[in-house]
């Protein structure tokens, strides 16, 4: 496996939404990161259609046509569906290859009539449970590279994961304020679980039309930023989900390294970082996604962006239409927005004026603006044969960003956020520089303190 | 700062693409299309009276309808086979999208013109397929909805009963006595306003009286509020009206089936049904 | 009364979003054009709470007490609450009373919390029905003059209302395609009927710590709109609701005229050529209205605008949080980006930006183009004495714009569109200079046609 | 393009505003606030050990019950007296937000390590306020939320019986069985995983069984769809648990009172009840 030691992009100030090094190439006359943004819709499949088979598929179908006639009506020069399935849909792998079929019959009967360009992306559900015989080999394990393969068998553009490799340990570290079980679980078992996932799953993509998209850590950062919340929330600190999130671009890195393309997945924060250093295409969510979470970070989010995404939303009914449509509209018009900009060439004053509007409302925002993703590309790159390092390198550089910004007077922070700031970066120097001796350290720590945590479900 | 060197560099294609213009064919004339071919009369004066429904004059549709009437034919024909298959062509146009709201408005006004005139004759209103009730929810002044409503229950031959806007309760109820109608028709704009339509199902309940089937829609209206009561189908479009009309009529449909049917019933996929 | 026959902005492109010749200051610090933009949030009341006074008073407090706790927990500077009424609460003016006090207390709450910048903006209902005692000295006339007192006594910043004057007719206008009744219904009767709301609701106003806002022509031109619907839809021709815009323009300004002063409220989309006409600062709505209804202007209406709103929404749950959170969360976020386009200077860019997206998406999103409303503004105040006149000359010059637009293919029409813009335009050139001929004319063909319309509601 | 120039014309209150910092109030002890003064034990060894839990220090937190233990301080007086009221203080200062999760994750880490060590002299599990059972719906493999919730009743003095996540009906339905619970918690991601809430109510009543409130919560999980079955509550914040577990016990509230009165009950305002 190729580990990434430099950095794509040269430049920070190369990166703009729309564009990347690598673009992707897809069926139905899509690209993605070739000089357009492509909208994204996204709906939560309605409680009960879990039931039958013929549930999901009318389901699925019928998010899938609504959001093309919304396109269609207001005009949309291209868009993608991504569909993340349902515990029932990757545990049967009939019924994901029926879905995805009609999923992608009825997107190209849109791209025949109007010529739109359309897109599948096919989300299988990381549905392993660690406690339960292991990450690796179980009845979970299998069904999940059987889905993947259905999806890729029958229609989807590309396919797409969030893997969930670490998150018991990773979880107590958020919770507790543990800086490292964070990095133990984001940095080194992440990185692990993600290598034996990815592996396997670009190789079925391969067999297929299929491209294998990306992975997110959502499992793990997300967790750290949803628990920290707004500014007033009191359960996570800021500073720490922002470093937790820098380290989590050295994880999700590895899905690029075991081959993927892109479009990463839409809640992957991390992705700009990893944009990067690697040049794939990118799916970001933020201002539009208001209806599945609130972020700090709404415009910022979009600075670099390839795919523009609502992240989730319950699949009913609005004034304006249904989901589907509504929130379709929401992403398009954003995309619209900024394909204005490219087309005009004003990309990059509309990615400032993103990235500016959030960059210190929260310290996690102030990491992810493109500029400050770069350096932390950087510290990433400096280690990147070892996951351990980079993950640790990435969250230093985090930190070192965010008490320069406090020291020019440009972020403020509160005695939470410096606190926990403190204690985590005082903890990261002082680890070894050895990846063996931080592992056993950390496997003894916490294979008591953790019932969940299994070493042998990553080879350890 | 220009605008103008902004705009003369875009490609709308990767901005906004105009779907309609798109994918429009070629122009034709209305009495071209062959479906309508079929559907118009061939024999005098049915089918002068059905092209001015068609052209959508009400001017000439009035005169032919009266010039036939002094001719003796009798009204019933003329409603039958000249108006009625008039408007039974803009229908298939309408459906088809060469004809739009428009000219359904004006043909119908044609249509409903000439039956008047008819009915003068007749010395009694004219035979319909069946009569349907229509109001917009008490507490609520917004009623273009309603009125589309109508003339497309009109249009394809039912009776509507225009109660306006802003209707009590009661005057619903009442009305449900009165007419025994086929099918309800209820508009409202707004959340605070729909809720008239479980209390009117109440009434009638409670009154031990029956409707077939309300159509509740418009605005605010959602089908998971409309299906939380009995007797209501929550109508997505008013040109699905007289479809759900014909389906009680014919097919003998409860409010129950138009519930589970109701995209196969209107004809075309609809994003409210799954 | 004052009639506008001049420009007060001299040239189009010195309007921008955010920026009004004349600003409004409200209490609670507050401040709209003023050099921000300031985002809206707009919920309706859940089915149930018309039953009691209680019922209603607690979704008030609930709706602005979300607000406030969603705009601290990601760090809003400013916000406005509107509350449109519901028949009950217009048709009870203590209700008015009650629910507007509960809202009042609970942002100034916040106000002396946080120093956040809040607003109330009452909208009382306009609920009366032509054909039950007509529009003036009815009961229900009464009562909503009782709810503009009860609104401004008791600590509404500002009080606006959707006036429904000539309806009867528009509508029929624009269900058969017949311009003559738009005009007519738009231009003469909603003009002649604001003239008689307004003078009453200024006076009102002027009585309190409260400002006359303004007023829109929902009842009419997005009758149209939404008539039009999206780009497939059969309905309305969307080149005859862009000359029922335009004509909206000059009904609109009536409400400036008679004393408002701001911000025209949020679904006016008529406001960019009011406020090229009359420098005061408007609401407008677009892509975060999205759960409201669909246009195809979203990015558009963005371009000049001062406060910038949802529209409505089913005050319920989304994943993210509640409506009021989700949405003033949505509109906070657009706001923010405008805000720091315009502290960096860039705020003409994201102007054009916004309005390129949309300018060739549909004929009215042509119209409404900042340059191209300040043409209709001035083809309005050319004949400014005279409403059906200057109605009249809006609806002539919107049709020149989108002529040359087709001419030197930028824009596109559909042959419904094509037909029926000529149709109107030749029906307006050949309309009487003498505004009691074309009324007299009026009066006779559309008294027998609509049963509804009854002149001596308009004291015809 | 200078983004750096752009950054520096910036005046950040017309864009964000951070109100979290803006409104902080000075840093104090923990022990100065006057109400976890007025709760912490005056006499040792229990002000230590109360100490050893407000500083969040596991290791002393251990070592000073096993000194007291082996002093023949009485295991219960050791968990009521010290570890519980260390644990009411840091409550308080949650509350105060003083304190943040972390700290009532370690306070209460730090606490059960105490009780396990009194328990280990005791010979059997100590009393408690009550029982509630907590469990992450079956197919869905979070439980972040399910952890603190056990947490924030462990250290509201509550024993949690965690049953993991993935957990089926059948399981959930036998714990009820086995436990007779005051109160249990069930949280999912999924809309289509929170359908297992009133399958398990379902299967509950089927048995004959009763559970006097299911609080139901987290990711997708909504309002309108947990009162669309009976027994439930919906739950909105994680340490919310205690208090109605609190209410259930002292006052005797049912379900339908806590759905009532859920504001009121967790003494804030909550968004999602109006
Ligand atoms: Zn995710
Ligand atoms: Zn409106
Ligand atoms: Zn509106």
């Amino acid at each position: 496996m190729k580990r990434f030691t430099k950095m794509v992009y040269k430049d920070s100030d190369d990166m703009v939404f729309g564009h990347a090094k690598f673009p992707v190439s897809q069926h139905w006359n899509t690209q993605i990161g070739a000089g357009y943004v492509v909208p994204e819709i996204k709906v939560a499949p309605v409680e009960g259609s879990e039931e039958t088979k013929e549930g999901m598929v009318s389901e699925c179908r019928n998010i899938t046509q609504s959001a093309c006639e919304r396109a269609v009506a207001i005009g949309l020069p291209a868009f993608m569906v991504e569909q993340e399935h349902i515990f029932q849909q990757t545990n049967n792998p009939d019924w994901t290859a029926e879905c995805t079929q009609v999923q992608a019959e009825t997107l190209e009967k849109y791209y025949d009539e109007y010529d739109i360009r359309v897109s599948l992306l096919a989300t299988p559900a990381d549905i392993r449970i660690e406690e339960r015989d292991g990450l690796r080999g179980s009845d979970y394990d299998n069904k999940i590279i059987e889905s993947v393969e259905a999806s890729a068998a029958n229609g989807a553009s590309c396919v797409a994961i969030e893997t969930i490799g670490g998150k018991s340990v990773s979880d107590y570290g958020i919770a507790r304020g543990d800086p490292k079980a964070i990095l133990f679980g984001i940095g080194v078992l992440g990185s692990i679980d993600m290598e034996y996932m990815w592996k396997r799953i670009v190789d079925v993509c391969r067999k297929y039309d299929c491209r294998p998209a990306g992975d997110t850590d959502c499992a793990q950062a997300n967790t750290a930023m949803f628990l920290a919340g707004g500014l007033l929330d009191k359960d996570c600190s800021h500073t720490l989900a922002a470093l937790a999130r820098a380290m989590a671009g050295a994880r999700s890195l590895v899905a690029v390294e075991c081959g993927a393309i892109g479009p990463l997945k839409d809640c992957g924060y991390e992705n700009p970082i990893i944009k990067a250093i690697s040049g794939v295409p990118i799916a970001t969510e933020g201002k539009n996604a208001v209806c599945a979470h609130s972020d700090l970070m709404g415009n910022l989010s979009a600075a670099v962006t390839d795919v523009w995404s609502n992240e989730s939303v319950y699949h009913r009914e609005e004034m304006g239409g249904t989901t589907p449509e509504v929130w379709l509209q929401a992403t398009g018009y954003e995309a619209a927005l900024m394909n204005t900009a490219i087309q005009t060439g004003q990309e990059k004053i509309l990615r400032d004026l993103y990235t500016l509007t959030d960059k210190y409302r929260d310290p996690q925002a102030l990491v992810l603006a493109y500029d400050n993703a770069y350096r932390i590309g950087e510290a990433i790159v400096k280690y990147g044969k070892d996951p351990y390092l980079r993950a640790r390198a990435a969250a230093l550089e985090a930190g070192a960003i965010i008490n320069e910004a406090v020291e020019s007077k440009k972020m403020y922070l509160t005695r939470f956020e410096r606190d926990s700031l403190d204690h985590a970066l005082n903890i990261f120097e002082a680890l070894p520089t050895e990846s063996e001796q931080f592992t056993d350290d950390c496997i003894r720590k916490y294979s008591r303190k953790i019932s969940e945590f299994d070493p042998k479900s990553y080879e350890l | 700062m220009s605008y103008d060197e902004f705009e003369s560099k875009m490609d709308q294609n990767f901005v906004a693409v105009r779907y309609n213009v798109e994918v429009e064919g070629a122009a034709i004339k209305p009495e071209e299309d062959l479906d309508v071919q079929n559907t118009l009369p061939t024999d005098e004066p049915f089918r002068s009276i059905a092209l001015s429904v068609l052209y959508e004059d009400r001017d000439s549709s009035l005169a032919n309808v009266q010039k036939a009437l002094k001719d003796k034919i009798s009204p019933i024909e003329i409603i039958n086979n000249g108006l009625m298959k008039g408007m039974d062509a803009v229908n298939i146009l309408y459906t088809k999208g060469f004809y739009f709201l428009p000219d359904l408005m004006l043909a119908g006004d044609g249509m409903m013109e000439g039956v008047k005139e008819c009915e003068k004759v007749l010395g009694h209103k004219s035979e319909t397929k069946g009569t349907v009730v229509s109001f917009v929810a008490e507490g609520d002044p917004h009623d273009i909805g309603k009125n589309m409503v109508v003339m497309f229950l009109r249009a394809g031959g039912f009776e509507a009963i225009d109660m306006g806007r802003d209707v009590p309760i009661k005057d619903v109820v009442n009305a449900v006595k009165e007419y025994n109608p086929l099918f309800m028709t209820g508009t409202a704009l707004m959340t605070t306003t729909m809720t008239a339509f479980p209390k009117i199902v109440d009434e009638i309940q409670k009154e031990g009286l029956e409707v077939p089937a309300i159509g509740c829609g418009g605005g605010a209206v959602r089908k998971d509020f409309v299906e939380s009561f009995p007797m209501s189908v929550y109508g997505v479009e008013a040109y699905h009206a007289p479809k759900l009309a014909e389906a009680i009529l014919k097919d003998k449909k409860t409010w129950k089936d138009l519930r589970k049917e109701y995209s196969k019933i209107v004809g075309e996929f609809v994003s409210e049904y799954s």
